[in-house]
């Protein structure tokens, strides 16, 4: 279980930028993002995305406790 | 060193002054303001989000760079985050230092870092409706001269 | 565009906040203040002398060269003469353009030459007496960057 | 006649700042201040210091009515 954030275009395409998902790792959050939005699901493993986990980025795996908070976030803009 | 966030309208001048303040040995303050522009009435307002925790953070270990690359006295960064009328500040930067060299350097590279790579999404409202920007090759360019 | 030349402490964040009032097509405001230092108690006091008139003029060519060959859409320069303590302003340099590289590059240009070749003498006077200063070489390679 | 103004440490040599010279032009100007004080003749001949004739600097001679102001201005150290 994880807390998800969604952050720019994302959350816009989503329709919603937080929300709490069941997956015990990185791989199956995404697997279930994307059975519930097969769109969003290619918007998140599009390359320039990128996944923090507990507000550090990660690459590759993680696995996810109840209190793990995952954010996706597609290219930054500058302010 | 502080790094703030804020949805609300503030006042650089205001912040001008609390920063000059009690200064015995910095010569050399340098600011810079960034305003949203109207674009001749195309401009309704810019949106600006940011991760809270993570976009602080990220700007706050740039601010400590600079501070030991430019010997730095001290650094302010406000950053407006939310809906952005045209005529308001989006980022407010101060750096004081011995010399004034020292100041504009540091200055010019953290704006280069937050204008192009700093953790926000930006979308701008106009009259034909509303897109998310990416940074401008310009902006790339003027961020990769500190590289 | 102004230039000022004045004998009376100033408060640059005041300057600041008037200086950004009613921008719609101004996105970047650069602003520089330098300071006296109090060089560790070393620093009694700085005593600049102007030749009005001259001095004022002078300042205004150089301000109108930067307003052209930067576009900027302001500028404004404020400058102690007089006895000026330890901690007070001595120059405000503010220049508002389009984009933030263009404000950047005038604000550091015009503090080159206010810093290197502007009409002023400076006295320093510090514990161990007083005397006249002449700019420093890194003033000299400073201000030749432009030319 | 001028009225005859110096800055920065030529005033502190002179003693004084701002006076009213007999003198038709620049060089009998010049003639007059060094036969008062030779020491600040020759600190005014000095390479550096330059002339301003009505807040225009000039080089070589210039005429002098009694309304001109003549600035003798030591290197300039910038603000």
């Amino acid at each position: 279980m994880a807390r998800v954030l969604l952050f720019g275009r994302l959350a816009d395409q989503a329709g919603w930028r937080d929300r709490v998902v069941d997956a015990l790792d990185l791989s199956s959050l995404r697997g279930a993002l994307a059975a519930a939005d097969p769109g969003l699901g290619e918007a998140l493993a599009a390359p320039g995305v990128q996944v923090a986990v507990d507000k550090a980025i990660v690459r590759g795996e993680a696995t996810l406790s109840p209190f793990t908070e995952v954010a996706f976030l597609p290219p930054m803009s500058g302010g | 060193m502080t790094v703030t966030l804020t949805d609300q309208p503030f006042e650089p001048g205001a912040l001008v002054t609390a920063f000059c303040v009690g200064r015995e040995e910095t010569g050399a303050v340098a600011t810079f303001v960034g305003l949203a522009r109207a674009e001749k009435g195309q401009a309704v307002a810019l949106e600006l989000e940011a991760y809270p925790g993570f976009t602080d953070a990220a700007i706050g270990e740039i601010v400590q760079g600079a501070v030991t690359r430019f010997q730095l006295h001290d650094v302010q960064v406000v950053h407006r985050v939310g809906r952005i009328a045209p005529g308001e500040a989006i980022v407010f930067v101060a750096t004081a230092a011995g010399h004034r060299r020292e100041a504009f350097e540091a200055c010019d590279f953290l704006m280069d870092y937050l204008k192009s790579r700093a953790p926000f999404w930006k979308k701008e409202h106009g009259l034909g409706g509303a897109r998310w920007i990416e940074p401008t090759d310009r902006d790339r360019t003027d961020a990769e001269r500190w590289d």
